[in-house]
């Protein structure tokens, strides 16, 4: 069972290109009995579309790498970006598990004075933050509730699938990030095809940003469906999805406008932090939504 | 066009255990793959006709087209699949035998080379002026230290990836960032 | 009043009080018939004295609400509108005979079948039609009279035709509970397809080991008595009491004397082709039929038998003589007959798109042959034109299965034993290249689904997409089709193509029937009385079915069927006798003119004039058709249950009062 | 005035002709509702009488149902007795005025639910355009 101390690990897209979402991360979690510690060094995951799609061990050895990092701080992950989480917990998963990896890992390791050794667990924030903390320290430590804003929830895919290894969610029918949104008030709002990609992954994107923005469409008109006051996830690959590519569809002559939020950017907000630090980049408008609802400029 | 099966690979199946497919060959056609897949009604990537390529040892029709890099590896075809025939383990095994015949396409490359020259995924230097801006503390990831990056880059070096994902020495990341250790 | 009247007073004397039960049938009445006109309008008829509704009427529920009214208010007729007779009329039957009404005093009208089904669309008619047919019925209980079932001895023995597994199963198990059996085989040897099986799917155990030891028990079980090489000639009788005219077949071969050596074969200088092989190879004109065979006796084939008479020397228990050219025929009695006789396969050479004339195309059957050890490549798989290994093998399924212009029914077995075929060469021969090209996979039995999923393990190729033609291509054959999947044309060039032919009805299934006076459906098969609830029953009482003379069967079902058809002719005839419906003629004597015109018209000769100058129906021999009431002159027969008054008065309910 | 619906009444055997009407019902196969069947074990129980008295009665169209010629009878030969008597019920009909057409005799086995439908409905057909039975004033 994780402790109150986690090895934060952000990724490359929180730090690197939202760093607001990194700010609501670092000051949320401790208010709510969680500290994080930096994983200094700490590369890519690397997420599926590159390394390990082309040969498993490059891929398997850089994951390694991160997760000596946390063993050496003797402290579970917290991965908070669904491809890192994914990835990293199914390097450990194979790693554990498979002694003939682990060695020839070790072996390329040893180059750089590394030594993996499966001391410690991945954890997704979703995951801390429902099953550990709990919705309920969650609801006592708001000062603005958000009653009657409607949220779509969208967990994307790699907190879910595969389920078999990564256990963090019921995968058809997962609960735990709606009932985050619902502690801060919100009302999480259905909409069909839920669980189905935002169409960022496996290289997609930098591949096809045609086909991407296709998907993103119609998981975007899905959500039209319940005409939310907002999306939520918990995913900087999916915030990035939804809100570059509600840019690129606004572009191309489609807005559909719907503010878009990491889910600790609302809580910070919602416990009072400064929109500035936590809430302040994004290319989809969403101080219109700031404004009216925690009434902040 | 009519398809003469007895020219096929008759080894592809074998390939694509070995590279990760391990259950390809429990698949038996039921389509559910292709039903819930994000990227099927756009694009040419149709998995369940993928799995029966391979079953029939059709590597032409597959490693010589880029539908397979269409894949945004959602996982939900793995994850629904009634005979638990892994179609997206299928698809990441294709891609290595196809990344082996030197078919790759250039985001993955720039992708594994920002990596590899930097650490991350994306650029670096954007980030750190982001950074400023909201008040976020100093970068203490691989790209804030040339150490972490040569690591990285030790390690790349030790496996086959450094030539499958065309790793270049000589490597200026797309739009105006500069490598940031540099 | 009726009521204090003496209970003794014949129940038909009294005016009757009839009660009327229209049932529901859940919604598959009540939906499209208006239970509560028909109801209001059963009130108004004569003699009606309640009327009631219910949800179920089959249920014990409302089968007691009928027995309650029985006694407390003292119904004495009963009319059902509900669903066939031919399905729930005993059950009704038995409720009043529970309580204590005669059960002959039971009418059912059949709302369901014939109004709110067929009429579904149409409330206002399925409405008014219930309402006709349920006053018919009506009309027709106030005549209906108390009747006795007739009593009728029944002989312990049974009577099975077909010795294929079926038929071994079910003659063992009579065997084995008492009953005497006869067991009429048409081959010389019993064993029937699955002996030329090589192994059985899902298991994969060989088919001879597990069915030889069966066909041995037969032979050594000493209340069968076997009658190979035989075929039924005559039937007649009934239920209890059939008496059968076994034609067995002149084998010019004492099997007293023969003790199976086979000599005889060895000098016969006539060969002909070896049906049990499907031709494949040759066998002698005086042979054994194959190693196994049980009996292990010679027989000649009178047609193809030259007479050279080098056996009849050769045989040294002096055995055989070839002058002997007349069958033998012989009879005998029993008190239920099963039939197990089994299925042929389709003839591929009416697709003649497959070009079954090409050697290397052939059918499962032939394949199951050369992989058997005992067939006749001894085992090995060669292709028939030059004996050489084939390399590539395409499997057609379907062939004169799923198609109108064939059989339009699955044939059941094909997909699986296909895969069986396919695993069994990739075990043996793993570079061998195999490709099944299918419409659906059926693979539906305990262990099944996993006996496929071995086979794609192994490698076999299946292929969605019927095969549209098979052309020869120097040595090898192009098998041209479409893939599903790739939705592409494809081809394979195959070294040996392999046909999966349906299952048909046999050959002489038609004339059994009509021996036995049993239906066969559209198909040819036998057909069932009910195909979930009475599997094995036929519209003959006392004669069963089992196998795959009843439809397309894997040796599972058969096996079941088998046994399933032997406790059914057990429970008929462990008591020694049965009760049966007493619709039989009755001749009233004042009305007689001994014309004899029913005499003559009798197919049972169950009418005869007397010494006594009079006629007289025999009532066992009696089934009831009616066919001598209808032509009596006089209006003397009565033909009991469907009297000339009963069914006028349905005629009159049918034309009174719509004009 | 409402079109004119005749009445038509069949005289069935239990085995085939009845099980086959049981097969329409069950397969949802329909027919006019202007059917109605009476049972009898045999179509060779079919008294001439029955019918004479049904058309006096004043029903427009008659019909006796049967197993198939020539094997199909439970009964091995009733089939052929009624066939025997509907041929000549026919031609005393239409010494009386009656179509001859109004009385048919069909074969239709347990299994052909489809062919019960198809046959009834071209019966009714063919009775509605010879309108009412000419014994009814």
């Amino acid at each position: 069972m994780p402790a109150t101390d986690y090895a934060f690990y952000p990724g490359c897209i929180i730090p690197l290109r939202y760093p607001d979402i990194e700010n609501s991360i670092r000051e949320t979690m401790p208010l709510l009995g969680a500290n994080v510690y930096d994983m200094v060094g700490a590369g890519c995951c690397p997420p599926g579309g590159a390394f390990w799609s082309v040969e498993e061990i490059s891929g398997l050895t850089q994951s390694a790498r991160n997760i000596t990092i946390a063993e050496s701080m003797n402290k579970d992950i917290m991965a908070v970006c669904n491809g890192c989480f994914c990835y990293l917990k199914n390097s450990n998963h194979i790693l554990m598990s498979d002694q003939e990896k682990r060695e020839r890992v070790n072996t390329i390791l040893n180059k750089v004075g590394r030594k993996y050794q499966g001391t410690v667990s991945v954890y997704h924030i979703v995951e801390i933050l429902h099953d550990y903390i709990g919705v309920e320290k969650i609801q006592n430590s708001t000062k603005i509730k958000l009653d009657g804003v409607k949220a779509a929830v969208h967990y994307g895919c790699h907190l879910l699938r595969p389920s078999d290894h990564l256990m963090a969610e019921n995968p058809e029918k997962p609960h735990k990030l709606d009932a985050l949104v619902e502690a801060l008030g919100m009302e999480s709002v259905y909409y069909p095809k839920k669980l189905s990609c935002c169409g960022a992954g496996g290289g997609m994107r930098g591949n096809n940003p045609d086909v991407t923005l296709k998907i993103l469409e119609k998981k975007l008109l899905n959500i039209k469906y319940s005409d939310p006051d907002c999306i939520v996830t918990a995913c900087p690959f999916c915030f990035l999805q939804f809100d570059l590519g509600q840019k690129g569809l606004r572009d191309k002559g489609e807005d559909f406008c719907i503010p878009v939020f990491y889910y600790n950017q609302l809580l910070g907000l919602s416990m009072g932090l400064p929109k500035k630090r936590v809430a302040s980049i994004s290319e989809t408008p969403r101080d219109g939504f700031i404004k009216r609802f925690y009434g902040v400029d | 066009m009519k398809i003469i099966l007895n020219n096929t690979n008759k080894d592809l199946v074998d390939k694509v255990i070995e590279n990760g497919g391990k259950r390809v060959t429990e698949c038996f056609q039921c389509g559910m793959c292709a039903s819930g897949c994000p990227v099927a009604s756009d694009t040419d990537h149709k998995i369940k006709r993928t799995m029966h390529q391979v079953l029939l040892g059709l590597d032409e029709q597959i490693l010589d087209k880029k539908a397979i890099w269409l894949c945004t590896t959602c996982f939900m075809c793995l994850e629904r699949c009634p005979q638990n025939a892994g179609p997206t383990d299928v698809v990441i095994a294709l891609r290595r035998m196809s990344a082996e015949k030197g078919i790759i396409p250039e985001a993955q490359i720039e992708v594994a080379n920002n990596i590899y020259h930097l650490g991350h995924a994306v650029t670096v230097k954007k980030g750190i002026s982001l950074r400023e801006k909201v008040d976020a503390p100093p970068l203490t990831t691989a790209g804030s230290d040339k150490k972490y990056i040569d690591e990285i880059q030790k390690i790349v070096d030790s496996t086959h990836a450094v030539k499958l994902l065309k790793i270049r020495k000589e490597w200026k990341p797309k739009g105006d960032d500069v490598i940031a250790c540099d | 009043m009726a009521k204090t009247q003496s209970k003794k007073k014949k129940q038909s004397d009294e005016v009757p009080r009839i009660g009327v039960y229209v049932c529901h049938c859940g919604t598959n009445i009540a939906g499209s018939v208006n239970i509560g006109e028909v109801v209001e309008f059963s009130k108004n008829i004569k003699n009606v004295s309640v009327v009631r509704e219910h949800m179920y009427l089959c249920s014990e529920q409302g089968q007691n609400m009928i027995k309650d009214d029985i006694k407390k208010e003292g119904v004495t007729r009963v009319v059902a509108a509900c669903c066939s007779p031919r399905t729930h009329e005993e059950i009704f039957r038995k409720t009043l005979n529970s309580g204590n009404l005669n059960k002959y005093l039971y009418e059912q009208v059949n709302i369901r079948d014939q109004c709110s089904w067929p009429h579904f669309k149409d409330k206002d008619n399925a409405t008014n039609k219930a309402k006709q047919l349920v006053k018919s019925g009506i009309y027709r209980a106030s005549e209906l009279e108390p009747l006795q079932d007739r009593k009728l001895s029944v002989l312990k023995s049974c009577l099975v035709i077909g010795g294929g597994i079926s038929g071994i199963n079910a003659a063992l198990d009579l065997a084995r509970s008492g009953y005497h059996v006869y067991l009429v085989e048409r081959n010389p040897s019993i064993g029937g397809k699955m002996a030329q099986l090589d192994k059985t799917f899902p298991t994969n155990d060989c088919s001879a080991c597990i069915l030889a030891p069966m066909m041995v028990e037969v032979s050594n079980t000493s209340n069968i008595e076997l009658l190979t090489y035989s075929e039924i000639e005559y039937v007649s009788g009934h239920i209890g009491k059939y008496h059968i005219t076994v034609r067995k077949k002149q084998t010019s071969v004492d099997w007293e004397k023969c003790n199976g050596c086979g000599d005889c074969s060895i000098v016969c200088p006539v060969k002909v082709d070896n049906e049990f092989n499907c031709n494949m190879d040759k066998r002698k004109a005086v042979y054994i039929q194959f190693q196994q065979a049980i009996p292990m006796k010679a027989v000649v084939d009178k047609k193809k038998c030259v007479k050279c008479k080098l056996c009849e020397k050769r045989c040294q228990v002096g055995a055989i003589d070839i002058s002997k050219n007349e069958d033998e025929f012989i009879e005998f009695d029993v008190g239920s007959i099963i039939a197990t006789t089994g299925y042929d396969l389709f003839d591929p050479n009416k697709k003649a798109e497959y070009d079954y004339d090409h050697p290397n195309v052939i059918t499962s059957l032939e394949l199951e042959r050369m992989m058997c050890a005992s067939g006749p490549t001894k085992g090995e798989i060669l292709r028939p034109s030059d004996g050489r290994k084939p390399h590539t093998i395409s499997f057609i399924q379907c062939v004169g299965s799923r198609d109108e212009k064939t059989n339009d029914y699955c044939s059941r077995i094909c997909c699986t034993y296909s895969i069986k075929h396919a695993r069994l060469l990739k075990e043996k021969y793993p570079d061998m290249d195999i490709y099944i090209h299918y419409i659906d996979l059926r693979c539906f039995g305990k262990g099944y689904e996993e006996y496929y999923r071995i086979a794609r393990e192994k490698g076999v190729k299946f292929i969605r997409g019927r095969i549209s033609q098979i052309d020869s291509i120097g040595d090898r054959l192009e098998v041209s089709g479409d893939d599903d999947t790739l939705g592409e044309q494809i081809s394979v060039i195959a070294d040996l193509v392999v046909l999966a032919v349906a299952m048909e009805s046999s050959k002489g299934a038609k004339k059994l029937a009509n021996l036995l006076n049993i239906s066969t459906d559209k198909t040819g098969f036998f057909k069932e009385i009910h195909p979930k609830l009475k599997p094995v029953s036929t519209d003959s009482d006392g004669i069963f079915i089992a196998g795959a003379c009843q439809g397309p069967k894997e040796i599972p079902d058969a096996v079941s069927q088998g046994k399933a058809a032997a406790s059914a002719a057990s429970s008929l005839m462990s008591k020694g006798e049965i009760e049966i419906e007493p619709l039989f003629a009755q001749i009233t004597e004042d009305l007689c003119a001994k014309c004899r015109t029913c005499e003559s018209l009798c197919t049972y000769k169950a009418i005869k004039y007397t010494d006594e100058d009079k006629m007289e129906v025999d009532i066992a021999l009696c089934k009831g058709c009616g066919v001598c009431s209808a032509a009596c002159p006089s209006g003397a027969i009565k033909a009991n249950h469907f009297t000339n008054k009963q069914v006028r008065m349905q005629i009159l309910a049918l034309t009174e009062g719509i004009h | 005035m409402s079109k004119f619906e005749p009445n038509i009444i069949g005289f069935v055997c239990n085995w085939c002709t009845y099980a086959g009407a049981d097969l329409a019902g069950s397969s949802r196969y329909s027919y006019p509702p202007n059917i109605k069947l009476i049972r009898l074990m045999c179509s060779g129980r079919v008294d001439p009488a029955f019918i004479l008295e049904t058309f006096a009665r004043g029903a427009d169209g008659v019909f006796v149902g049967g197993c198939h010629i020539p094997t199909d009878c439970h009964y091995q030969q009733g089939n052929f007795k009624a066939l025997k008597r509907v041929t000549m019920l026919k031609k005393l009909i239409s010494e009386m005025g009656i179509e001859p057409e109004r009385l048919e005799i069909f074969w239709i086995s347990a299994s052909e639910g489809k062919r019960f439908s198809e046959v009834m409905t071209s019966f009714t057909d063919k009775i509605r355009e010879l309108g009412p039975n000419p014994l009814k004033v």
